[in-house]
């Protein structure tokens, strides 16, 4: 069900761990829905992002989508850590199956909400970011009614 | 699929290559229609009379009160929905438990949409019946109690012979879904009191897409498959022949060796419980430990989600499931695992593995080996585990 | 059974050797379930959707508008219930025809129980929809028109394209039960506006107890079988997967070799029909004679009895049916025939032979041979012809 | 379906024919459900039944029926005649399938209405014996309600 690309970041994962004095962490989802993920951040002076780990509670799609979002944001600024989106990773992942498309949501959110850490801690504000929302696990595709 | 260990037979199983043999000659060679009148659908027709003798039989039943279905799913539809209809007028309300395969819950559904009341009874944390709590249910106007055999999740055996007992005093029906213990328990329709039970020959080494209705005789029912007079007019639509001749054979094999079968499996599923439970930590047995089904396996490992575990067992060859085969795909956990009062997060990390007749020790060797370094790794991973080890480690 | 003839591929066909072969890997190598996560299960769901697609495009229709079934019969009672369910508030009228198979039939005569109102339009004497009595019958509240595609007794192909335009014009759903027409003549469900198809694989050399319901998307349904999440949650059961394989292989075998297959058997049907009529006094062909079935022929042969004349030809070896193969056992002569205006002692002597691939114009000969010197003995035999005789002779 | 005496009988049916001047024909069933029986009685002065035959459009069952009815009153009294009931037809027969009892039925209505034809035309009573009736298919077993 998944692409290979999917299979290679669950079996492989990259930047998985932790950052002891993070610059900003941020966890997003609840375990009550099957999927935690948090990210840790080490932010330079410039505003670069020099290194970044995860943690991930979840399906297959949870952790190569936490896996692939890491990879895309290493290196970048912050900004540019901004336009990261939850489609950017599915595409680089060769795309999720239908039902698994909110695990990307995550880890975009998982971004933001590390990001947002950081932005408190110094007091700094990033375009277009705004609060992390507590669950993300909203309007799934749904089959039409059952009975 | 060289080589791997396959540990999901609860979900569904190997046709032994004897049943397939025994379907083969109904395919090309006794191909004629069970109805019609030359003697090629006579063989046809008598294959089928066998099949459902040999069935009648395990069951302690009579031939005519064995119909075939499609399989489990179609089986309970029907006893439920035809007993709703024929019963209607004495009364519209069900009880049933909280822990039904989705093929007796969802038509539950449908049933309470068309103006059917359901009352669903808890479990213990075990996944055992509630008997007060089912006592208490009934009412004047109940007309059915559908509770399952055995769990396909949790392999709980349910207090079967006292819930035929309670229908039989209040003049309730008892359907049992036996889809799991079909094959695997002895059952006798007379002693435990059952009305009508659910089976399907895919579970017990048999072929998919073939299973059978019992309904005790003076018993209203209804079809549910209307048009010709196939099942004595009960059952529309062609037979299934070498589907029935293979439910047959796996009857007759399953329970020729029954005893053997599940002493052995029964020793085997202890063995895994007792090393899992020795040698991984923070993991919990769901399911009653006596009365389980002999080949069944479902732990909770903390800290852990259940699908990236299945994967990555995969990867090692290791088939196996968690929670019901036909939830995957599903976000939430499995509703018997809420139902016996696992916290979701707990529920998200359950595995089910389940037995069969091929199962070796060695395998189970393997496959313990391959938890122990899975549920490790995936706990490294795991910002729970991480929160928690900084709290108690 | 050596040596027979087998003239009965209506009521059910030999499986293709082939397709048997198709089949076999999947109930002991690749028996995993195809819900499952797992590697083996994978698999399953891969020949699945193989399956799936080679019959969508065998109708011109998209991959999830084809959902499994266990025959014909359960697809024109998912059909038709689940319609008039979902579309009950729109109106709870049904038009159907009166030479339906009983699968439609009887689940018609269910829900005109449960408060829908049927009509069943006349047929003419060929077994043709009358569209003048269809279009009169149309009413603001008409929710659906099921009329099959060719009758199973007489092989009159009806005039779905009208229908479906018909239809399409009111606003109307459209079901066709193509059971005996899908795998011998072309359809294209935009084509002829089918909104629901039912076939069955045994009628084209596929496995008994496997089906499948076309659905056109968009259209409000409802499940049948309720439980798991297979079909896309509109089906439930463990797939069939064997079987599901076996109508994918019969079907691609099917629509590969349709042309060069009716035109063999449309040649040998009219050979079959004249010599009948050349030979045989007293005999009358049931159905039309050009838009018919390739493999069908029908006959009334005067003065003698259609189950007498079965048994006689069984015990040459020759395998035949009197009216529809589910119909056998009861005392009426086929509403069919009697729809068609034969009187009674006409229709119950209806002989229906069904050439399938393998027939020979030898065994045709034979055949024929067998007939009339059957038809000869009961003849003498038979008190009606006593009487004409004295009267006529 | 059929005892293999039901088959030899509807293959190689006893006195199947007719009987010129007959001392009497009854005819039953109707062909509207399918079957219809007629029996030719040859009826010696001291009412002994020196020949029978019959003619059937029928099933298989009414073919064989018809044939044991006939070899069962053959050289039998009237009185005898009047004994061989369907039962005795069935039992005669090994046996007949539940949806076929009523072939016997026909069968003995077949004798008796042929009797009654003979009992008429020479002015004498058969003790028990009945007008017959113009249709026997009355009260088929018949199958629970089907929905
Ligand atoms: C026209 C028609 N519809 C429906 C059916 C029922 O199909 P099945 O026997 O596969 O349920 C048949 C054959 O029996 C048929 O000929
Ligand atoms: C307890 C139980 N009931 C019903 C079913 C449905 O059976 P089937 O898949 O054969 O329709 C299953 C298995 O899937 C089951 O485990």
């Amino acid at each position: 069900m998944y692409s290979e690309k999917v299979m290679d970041h669950f079996q492989n994962p990259r930047n998985m761990g932790e950052i002891e004095n993070a610059s900003g962490i941020g966890t997003v989802g609840n375990a009550k829905c099957g999927d935690i993920m948090r990210i840790y951040l080490d932010i330079d002076e410039d505003g670069i992002i020099r290194d970044v780990k995860f943690k991930t509670f979840g399906c297959g799609a949870a952790v190569a989508t936490s896996s692939m979002a890491t990879e895309l944001v290493k290196g970048k600024t912050v900004q540019e850590a901004m336009e990261v989106t939850n489609k950017a990773v599915m595409e680089a992942l060769d795309g999720l199956p239908p039902v698994k498309v909110h695990c990307s949501l995550l880890a975009e959110e998982a971004i933001h909400a590390a990001l947002w850490d950081y932005a408190e801690k110094n007091g700094i504000h990033i375009e277009g970011l705004e609060k992390p929302k507590s669950d993300i696990h909203e309007g799934e595709e749904q089959e039409e009614e059952e009975y | 699929m060289e080589g791997f260990i396959y540990l999901d037979n609860a979900a569904t199983t190997k046709t032994a290559p004897e049943v397939v043999e025994a379907m083969l000659p109904y395919f090309s060679e006794h191909y004629g229609n069970p109805s019609s009148i030359y003697s090629l659908g006579a063989e046809s027709k008598k294959a089928v009379a066998e099949a459902r003798e040999t069935i009648a039989k395990s069951l302690g039943a009579a031939n005519n009160e064995i119909y075939f279905t499609a399989g489990g799913s179609e089986a309970d539809n029907w006893a439920l929905k035809a007993t709703a209809e024929a019963y209607a007028s004495k009364g519209k309300h069900i009880i049933t438990s909280r822990i039904e395969h989705h093929a007796v819950l969802h038509t539950c559904g449908y049933l309470e949409k068309n103006g059917y009341e359901v009352t669903y009874v808890d479990v213990d944390e075990n996944g055992i019946l509630k008997l007060d709590d089912l006592r208490k249910a009934i009412r004047p106007d109940t007309i059915l109690i559908s509770v399952m055999f055995a769990n396909n999740e949790l392999g709980s055996i349910q207090p079967v012979r006292e819930i035929g007992q309670i229908a039989r005093e209040h003049g309730i029906l008892f359907h049992t879904d036996a889809v799991q213990a079909y094959g695997q328990l002895p059952i006798d329709v007379d002693e435990y009191r059952i009305d009508m039970l659910s089976a399907s020959a895919h579970k017990l080494n048999g072929p998919k897409g073939i299973g059978f209705l019992y309904i005790r005789k003076g018993i209203k029912t209804r079809s549910f498959i209307h048009g010709g007079q196939q099942e004595r007019g009960r059952r529309a639509g062609t037979e299934n022949v070498p589907g029935i001749v293979g439910l047959g054979a796996a009857c007759r094999r399953a329970f020729e060796r029954m005893e053997q079968k599940t002493d052995r499996e029964r020793k085997l599923r202890d063995y895994l419980i007792r090393r899992i439970e020795e040698e991984i930590p923070y993991c919990r047995l769901n399911g009653d430990r006596e009365r389980r089904l002999p080949n069944n396996v479902n732990f909770s490992f903390r800290f852990v989600e259940g699908e990236s575990l299945l994967i990555m067992l995969d990867m090692k060859g290791i088939c196996a499931s968690s929670g019901s085969a036909c939830t995957s795909g599903s976000l939430d956990p499995s509703h018997v695992l809420l139902a016996i009062g696992l916290p979701h997060e707990i529920a998200h990390g359950s595995l089910r593995l389940t037995l069969g007749e091929e199962t070796t020790k060695e395998e189970l060797d393997i496959t313990i080996a391959a938890i122990a370094e899975i549920v490790g790794k995936l706990r490294e991973m795991s910002p729970l585990y991480e929160d928690f080890m900084k709290k108690n480690g």
